[in-house]
């Protein structure tokens, strides 16, 4: 199978993402968005290893994830912070900062 | 090296170090202070233009340190007749301003301590700007000049002061940024000649692309323009002048503006010669604009203040006019020009800031009959009147008429056109002259007082200086007239020869 | 298949390793002291860390290294200067953390709760924001230095994580910070993850994530351009997002106005100088060779952000926004330094970004002490007559405004004239004039603002100064100090920058 | 040219005066008066001790130079001030001293009653000393102080009165259409200048010949626009009836004996100029004549007996410029009448001052009537000057206007018989309207009020009138008996040919005798043989209403300057406040509305900001593709 193939699947994840950061108002819902474009980013970098034959991308891959799992435990805890002050984990509530 | 420049700008900043030291309730203290600081300034102006050499057209008094090396930035000053002739009058003009205007930190948002600082930080800067020969260190005093002139007006003024300020000082900063756009290209292209540099001296021999040369000569130009003020460039000068206290219009007009044209002459006409004659008629038709329009505007003026702010429009498109028409004369009687100016603008501001403050109004219609009521004052407004329309016995009659003629032998229609600013002069003093101090005394004028000692001092070394120079202006002309000549030599002009002589 | 051990050259990463040493410290700290002793031993083992980091910076500042961790860390004189940079805007920084009024006392707590109410009883102070702030310099220390694509990575994670709950632990206004953590954690969020994406293609285009197996691809011209080009393009994305270029900014006004104003100095301070620095090191040195396919990009990018920046803050009321968008504008001027892609723009933009990073943390040191009885009052309308009640606060902060607008004898003309110098030396001339089009267009808010506190009689509501803490005035005055001596003597550190200033590959 | 060190004090002791007495303010009250006097009169000394050392001196080494300074002195622009002392100047010199003085003794009694009286006496002062410099600076630019002096001095003595707004007015008229003039002089000098590369008198003489007729001819339009300024000549004639509001003495000073003849001093002073010109030479005439004919009737509809008599000085100023206009030939008999003038003038305005000093100061000649009864003295002073101006023989007027008449008749051709005639009408409507001045002020019966109590006036009035008197019957006897003057100058001038002659010397002088003895037939018809009205009449013709009004004049710049002017300017300042001031402040509003609109923008949803973010990424791939294409 054309490795090519792989990217499209991970740009194709990347635009899911992204999209859905855009349009998802609840919180964790667009942070799961973030996520996807991480592995998005993952496959790609999976991809290139393969296509280029050396490992470097697989490491990367590992640290991506490491990174993600830190970024998720920051994440929610702002997310449930917000959740309980506001007992709304919509992100267009939070819009008192503007202008 | 000689250290004097240095010293004489260390003598207002000490003035004001000691000033700042001082508690604040001893404002008469302060005053004191200042007074003596700004004389001994002026002493030692004095004494060093006796020590100039007047047929020497090297710079004197020449110092340079390195400041910023790996820029190439040096702290270097320097003096030439013309910039001798900006540096005397401004330290002459202090003095006066701060004796005519004892009383004007009064109403201030501050102390009177602060006043005075900001004058002497002001004048600092003003002798710093005429001697820099760096062209980074004379853009660094253009600059910071606006801080102290921008807290006087805003902070001491009167009506709209803080919007006045602020026109003023965006204005400036504007044509400051143009301007340092032009440095940094300066700056650029030296390095590719030879170094880094901004001497001057170094700059002028730069070779430029002819774009290059016109672009950077409007950046200069602009803020120059801008500082002047040339037409369309001076709408902020009449609410600047109209909001200042009387002292802070005569150092704003009187010096800080200077500087437009000073630049004008330092650095447009010497750093970019090919773009000068590019723009020469441009600016020509400008300056001439600026006379007539300065002229009929002043003529429609009911604020006194507004009125000598359009006044000094208007003759700062002589001075302009005298720059630019590259002959020794309009040259030499430009320099002179702007010294003048300096003295006949005092004067006109001085006196209407007493008449304002005794009358508390500043409208014209408000005044009248001064001539039976106050006799020394209105004396003294019709003399300063006489003066800026220029009248021939006083000393801006020679240096108006030297722009005239130096303009005439090369662009005879603008000098002509220009001319009719002599008939508009004589209406926008007139018209004040007689609805302020002639006719019957309107009410509200009885019982005005006349001007006290204290003012009397102060506004007779003006008189004096604009009588005698208008009957011996030698002593200046001959430490204008080697620089002034130089620079126009140096452009690569000489006097049109007269026309008709050698026969038919 | 062998395995070599990794060899670590431990001098050079000390700075670093100090530095995440006293975070570690910091949380044991956190875990095992009592409640009355941990904000001043926190306060002295943070300064403490921090300080040692600098003087081990200082003392390494000559070795030069390109493989002080397996060529992930590349030391150098750019290097060694913006890691002191970072260090000192860091510690003028704590000593604003320092002062407690600014910090909730139980992040935790919903804010108006009795939870809440109790913690203040008590005097609970946080003080977990001392080791956050040590992660975070760790990650800005190794950010601008890091000469792989995985380190980048994680040093920028390392540095946004804990800047995200900072900005969440406002005192006051919680909902505020709290809605800044969040748009600041999702946004970062967002960015990494393009960041990311790019270096994927990066690594696609060369098949090397070290950025001199880049660098040799890009100059060879080897690869599948299409894969450079994203990759450039959307790194940028997380480098602009991070120094808050036009349109990526959206986040910093918010964020800067919801945080708390000591997060606020430090995040606009120290975390620029880290992104500057590696996107200096990054364009200068991996992208270079490309430069065809992205100066006209990040000139454009550059004017907008600088144009951008001036315009909106003429708008602004509040004063944490102006400032926001005054350091987008800056944003913008700092690009400009990053396009010369000379030695001079390269040391331009490194005095730039320490005399900007010292003016900002000490404009928002004034802005904490401005306060009524609710706190911090951020309001323009409510500092009118500020000159007249405390003129030395107002006159200190009119300083830091004239600095930011670049007028002479402050350290921002001496920053704007180099940078603009440099960038037009490299044929951006059309930078340099919207560069000085847009100052002057800042000029005219920085200047309403003096106005308001010079020249406008002040209201009935008006705010108080506060005196100042010990720390707080340090950290003014040592701000103004700099600012004033960068503006009228700047050539010793000018000299000192330009020795170093060079990237080596 | 001889150097001699004394000219200076002709103008120092009058200068010093004047500067003394204003600076000692009211300390001086007492004594200026004759201390101004005193001046003046020694000015007249060493003037007459000039004129004795100039007539020992042969021909051609009668002018005198005094170089004192240099000036101005740039590049190729060199002006010493330096005083010249020539055989017209000396004219001039003693004529300003001598009458002068005459009037300032008269003016310590006429104004004996006003508390300014020191400040009226440094004015007269200074007066004297700018007109002395005006006619002795040996440059253009000499003069050209000398020129704005007077015209300061004029218009501090018209406006002396300034506490009355229409006075002020006046003045201020006077001293804006002088420097309207004064304009011409600036160009001229800067013509001169630019073409010839000299402003002095003895450069431009000596270059005159090499350059071409325009240059030359432009240089004479301009001094003649300077000259029709201050000698109220037309077409800026209109100051002049207005500036009767200052003091009578002023009027007989300086706006009849001295200052207005300045432009005649000038084109006689450039007849070097003139004689090479012969275009601007043409329009000297063409102003003279206009202005004579213009003078004259305007003055026949005048009650006021000052404004009558400046109407006068109008017209006959016009005579010299017409003498002046005509060339070598005609220069010396300009100069002839101008000194005649001098002295008949002077005393009819001293003699008006006497009538008005009796009459409290009442100027309407309606309500005079029959004074010669109780001011004898005035009477006959006035009266001689009567026969003087109106010329006939032997007195002063007749040698001197019937020169100028009978060379005008011989400049030649049709030009010739139009000036003749000009000049021989003139001289009718002069007669005229003198004899109509005489007849209502002195004949018939009393029309005044019964407040006023006419009076002769004291001795220190009549006494310089009669001095003036004496001139007005003797002075043009002497001056052309044996030609004196014509030879006194000759050296000055330009040689000229011997002109055919249209008619012979006798037939003008009958002819300008019998306009004469027309004229005063008519005014005796109309004003001796029926009762004078107080009033003047209300059912006139538009014809007289026109003249009543000055021919329109004021009408005319009204409606063609002042208006245009005034609606300019409020044009300009209008524009000024909202074109170019609106589009500065324009574009601050546009940047505030505009960065308020930006700001709404930011909107607070963090969905939007992503979104700016995708946008921008997406974006930045798209730019980065289509810049590498």
């Amino acid at each position: 199978m054309n490795a090519a193939n792989y990217l499209y699947v991970s740009a194709l994840l990347f635009t899911i993402g992204a999209v859905g950061v855009v349009v998802r108002r609840n919180a964790i819902v667009v942070f799961m968005c973030v996520e996807l474009m991480l592995n998005a980013a993952n496959l790609a970098f999976v991809t290139f290893a393969r296509i280029n034959g050396n490992i470097d991308g697989q490491i990367m891959a590992f640290f991506t994830m490491v990174v993600a799992a830190c970024e998720v435990v920051v994440g929610l805890a702002i997310i449930v912070t917000i959740y309980r002050s506001r007992r709304s984990a919509s992100v267009d509530d939070a819009s008192l900062l503007k202008r | 090296m000689n250290l004097s420049l240095t010293l004489l700008m260390a003598l207002p900043l000490l003035g004001a170090a000691v000033l700042a030291a001082l508690p604040k309730a001893n404002a008469l203290l302060a005053k004191q202070i200042a007074l003596g600081s700004t004389f001994l300034v002026a002493l030692v102006t004095i004494a060093m233009a006796v020590g100039f050499e007047r047929d020497n057209i090297n710079l004197q008094y020449v110092e340079s340190h390195q400041w910023i090396p790996s820029f190439g930035i040096n702290y270097a000053v320097g003096l030439d007749g013309i910039s001798l002739v900006l540096i005397l009058m401004t330290t002459l003009l202090a003095p006066i301003v701060v004796l005519a205007g004892w009383n004007e930190s009064q109403n201030g948002r501050w102390s009177t301590k602060t006043f005075y600082i900001l004058i002497l930080v002001l004048e600092m800067m003003a002798i710093g700007v005429f001697a820099a020969t760096d062209v980074f260190l004379f853009y660094v005093f253009f600059e910071a000049m606006l801080v102290p002139v921008y807290f006087l007006i805003g902070g001491y003024g009167t009506g709209e002061r803080s919007a006045a300020a602020v026109k003023f000082l965006l204005y400036s900063l504007f044509g400051g940024l143009l301007m340092l756009a032009s440095i940094i290209g300066l700056y650029v292209i030296s390095g590719t000649q030879g170094g880094h540099t901004f001497d001057t001296q170094a700059l002028s021999q730069l070779q430029m692309s002819s774009t290059t040369q016109n672009l950077l000569f409007l950046g200069f130009f602009i803020a120059f323009a801008i500082k002047a003020p040339l037409w369309p460039f001076h709408t902020w000068l009449p609410d600047a002048a109209d909001c200042a206290t009387p002292g802070t219009s005569v150092l704003l007009l009187g010096v800080l503006d200077k500087v437009g044209t000073f630049g004008m002459i330092r650095y447009c006409l010497t750093l970019f010669p090919e773009a000068t004659k590019t723009f020469t008629p441009t600016i020509i038709v400008l300056s001439v604009i600026s006379i007539i329009y300065g002229a009929f505007l002043a003529i429609g003026q009911k604020d006194i203040k507004r009125l000598i702010a359009f006044t000094s429009i208007s003759h700062f498109g002589f001075i302009t006019m005298g720059i630019f028409a590259m002959t020794s004369q309009g040259h030499s009687g430009a320099t002179l020009y702007m010294f003048n100016h300096g003295f006949s603008t005092a004067a006109l501001f001085l006196v209407a800031g007493w008449m304002i403050s005794r009358r508390g109004s500043s409208i014209i219609s408000d005044f009248g009959g001064l001539q039976r009521v106050t006799p020394v004052m209105a004396w003294a407004f019709f003399f300063a009147g006489m003066s800026s329309l220029a009248l021939p016995g006083l000393s801006s009659f020679v240096s108006e008429f030297l722009v005239l003629v130096g303009t005439y032998t090369r662009y005879p229609v603008a000098a002509i056109i220009a001319t009719f600013g002599i008939v508009l002069a004589a209406l926008y003093i007139l018209i004040p002259v007689q609805r302020a101090l002639h006719g019957p005394i309107t009410a509200g004028n009885e019982n005005l007082s006349d001007l006290t000692l204290r003012e009397r001092v102060a506004i007779a070394p003006v008189v004096v200086i604009i009588i005698f120079l208008g009957f011996y202006p030698s002593p200046l002309l001959k430490v204008i007239n080697p620089a002034a000549t130089h620079v126009i030599s140096q452009m690569g002009f000489s006097d049109p020869a007269p026309t008709q002589l050698g026969g038919k | 298949m062998t395995f070599t051990a990794p060899v670590l050259n431990y001098t050079i990463l000390s700075p670093m390793l100090i530095v995440l040493a006293g975070a570690l410290i910091g949380v044991l700290v956190e875990a095992f002291l009592g409640k009355a002793f941990r904000p001043i031993v926190q306060l002295i083992l943070t300064v403490g860390t921090l300080l040692l980091s600098l003087v081990q910076v200082f003392r390494i500042r000559e070795s030069e290294s390109l493989s002080a961790a397996m060529g992930s860390v590349v030391f150098d004189g750019p290097g060694f200067l913006l890691q002191a940079a970072i260090l000192i805007i860091s510690i003028i920084s704590v000593f604003l953390i320092a002062d407690n009024e600014n910090f909730t006392a139980l992040a935790a707590a919903i804010p108006g709760s009795v939870e809440e109410h109790a913690s203040i009883q008590q005097g609970n102070k946080v003080t977990e924001v001392y080791p956050l702030t040590l992660f975070a310099v760790a990650g800005m220390l190794l950010f601008p230095i890091s000469s792989d694509l995985i380190t980048l990575f994680v040093a920028l994670e390392m540095l946004s994580l804990p800047l995200y709950l900072m900005a969440g632990l406002s005192r006051r206004r919680r909902l505020l910070s709290q809605e800044a953590a969040l748009k600041y954690f999702l946004l970062g969020a967002f960015s990494s993850a393009f960041f990311l994406f790019g270096a994927a293609y990066l690594y696609g285009y060369s098949g090397d994530i070290s950025f001199a197996g880049i660098r040799d691809s890009v100059v060879g011209g080897s690869g599948n351009d299409i894969f450079l080009l994203i990759g450039i393009a959307f790194v940028s994305v997380g480098l602009l997002f991070k120094v808050g270029a036009v349109p990526f900014h959206a986040w910093s006004p918010d964020v800067y106005q919801g945080a708390p104003t000591a997060v606020t100095a430090f995040m606009a301070a120290a975390t620029k100088i880290a992104a500057f620095g590696a996107m200096l090191r990054i364009y200068y040195t991996v992208f270079a060779n490309a430069q065809w396919s992205w100066t006209p990009l990040l000139s454009g990018i550059a004017i907008i952000t600088m144009l951008f920046g001036s315009f909106v803050a003429i708008a602004q009321r509040d004063v944490k926004r102006m400032l926001a968008y005054s350091s987008i504008a800056h944003a913008g001027f700092l690009l400009a330094g990053v396009i010369a892609l000379n030695k001079a723009g390269l040391s331009a933009s490194i005095f730039y970004l320490f005399a900007y990073g010292v003016a900002t943390v000490g404009a928002f040191a004034v802005v904490t002490l401005v306060r009524d009885s609710s706190g911090e009052v951020t309001d323009l309308n409510r500092w009118t007559g500020l000159g007249k009640r405390s003129p030395w606060v107002a006159s200190v902060f009119a300083f830091f405004l004239l600095a930011f607008a670049g007028i002479p004898l402050t350290s921002g003309f001496i920053g704007k004239f180099s940078i603009f110098s440099a960038a037009y030396e490299s044929g951006a001339k059309g930078v340099v004039i919207a560069g000085v089009l847009s100052s002057a267009i800042a000029a005219f808010f920085y200047i309403r603002v003096i106005v308001l506190m010079f020249f406008t009689d002040s209201h009935e509501d008006a705010t108080t100064v506060v005196i100042p803490s010990v720390l707080t005035r340090i950290t003014v005055i040592f701000s103004f100090v700099i600012t004033v001596a960068l503006g009228v003597y700047p050539a010793p550190l000018i000299d000192f920058i330009n020795k170093f200033a060079t990237f080596i590959r | 040219m001889q150097i001699n060190n004394g000219l200076v004090y002709l103008i120092a002791l009058p200068l010093a005066g004047a500067i003394i007495l204003l600076l000692a303010g009211r300390r001086a009250d007492k004594w200026g008066h004759i201390f101004a006097t005193l001046m003046s009169a020694s000015s007249f000394a060493v003037g007459l001790l000039q004129f004795s050392q100039m007539l020992a001196r042969p021909a051609e080494e009668r002018a005198v130079e005094q170089k004192l300074f240099e000036w101005i002195s740039v590049g190729s622009f060199q002006v010493d001030a330096g005083l010249l002392l020539d055989q017209l100047s000396i004219c001039f010199v003693l004529l300003i001293t001598g009458v002068g003085t005459l009037i300032h003794i008269y003016s310590i009694s006429y104004m004996s009653h006003d508390k300014d009286r020191r400040r009226f006496f440094a004015y007269l002062n200074l007066f004297i000393a700018a007109m002395l410099l005006l006619v002795l600076g040996n440059s253009f630019l000499n003069l050209y102080v000398g020129w704005e002096g007077v015209g300061l001095a004029s218009y501090l003595l018209i406006g002396f009165w300034n506490q009355k707004p229409a006075y002020a007015t006046a003045s201020k008229k006077a001293f804006i259409m002088n420097r309207v003039g004064d304009m011409g002089l600036s160009f001229a000098i800067m013509i001169a200048f630019a073409t010839l590369g000299t402003v002095s008198f003895a450069g431009i003489k000596e270059a005159a010949p090499n350059a071409s007729t325009a240059s030359l001819t432009a240089i004479g339009i301009m001094l003649l626009v300077a000259a029709t300024g201050k000698s109220a000549q037309f077409p800026l004639q209109a100051w002049l009836g207005d500036a009767m509001a200052g003091p009578t003495p002023v009027s007989a000073l300086i706006h009849a004996a001295t200052m207005v003849t300045a432009g005649v001093y000038l084109i006689t002073r450039s007849n070097f100029i003139f004689d090479a010109a012969p275009t601007a030479q043409l329009l000297v005439v063409i102003v003279g004549a206009i202005t004579l004919l213009f003078g004259a009737i305007i003055g026949t509809a005048k009650d006021d007996i000052k404004k009558a008599l400046a109407a006068s000085t109008m017209s006959q100023i016009g005579y010299m410029i017409l003498g002046a206009g005509l060339g070598p030939v005609g220069y010396a008999f300009a100069i002839m009448h101008l000194i005649t003038h001098g002295f008949f003038k002077a005393g009819m305005f001293l003699g008006a001052g006497s009538v008005m000093h009796g009459m409290d100061d009442e100027v309407n000649m309606r309500k005079y009537g029959n004074l010669r009864k109780f001011m004898p003295i005035t009477f006959v002073t006035f009266g001689l000057g009567y026969l003087a101006i109106l010329g006939v023989p032997p007195f002063a007027g007749f040698y001197s206007k019937d020169m100028i008449i009978e060379t005008a008749f011989n400049a030649g051709g049709i030009k010739g018989i139009l000036l003749g005639s000009a000049a021989l009408l003139g001289a009718g409507i002069t007669a005229f309207y003198m004899t109509r001045v005489m007849i209502l002020t002195f004949t018939g019966s009393p029309r005044w009020d019964e407040k006023a109590h006419p009076h002769e006036s004291p001795i220190l009035m009549w006494l310089p009138m009669a001095i003036l008197a004496i001139g007005s019957v003797t002075s043009g006897f002497l001056l052309s008996r044996g030609d004196t003057l014509v030879h006194w100058l000759e050296p000055l001038f330009a040689e000229h040919g011997e002109h055919e002659e249209l008619l012979k010397p006798i037939v003008v002088t009958s002819l300008a005798l019998l306009m004469v003895a027309i004229g005063v037939a008519i005014a005796f018809v109309k004003y001796s043989r029926s009762e004078v009205s107080d009033t003047a009449p209300e059912k006139v013709s538009l014809l007289t209403r026109i003249v009543r009004r000055d021919l329109l004049q004021d009408d005319f710049n009204e409606a063609v300057f002042m208006r245009t002017g005034q609606a300019l300017t409020s044009t300009l300042v209008k524009t000024d406040e909202i074109v170019i001031d609106g589009a500065v402040r324009g574009i601050g509003s546009a940047a505030l509305s505009s960065a308020g609109a930006l700001r709404t923008s930011q909107t607070g949803f963090v969905r939007s900001y992503a979104a700016l973010i995708l946008i921008g990424a997406v974006a930045l791939v798209a730019a980065i593709w289509v810049v590498t294409q």
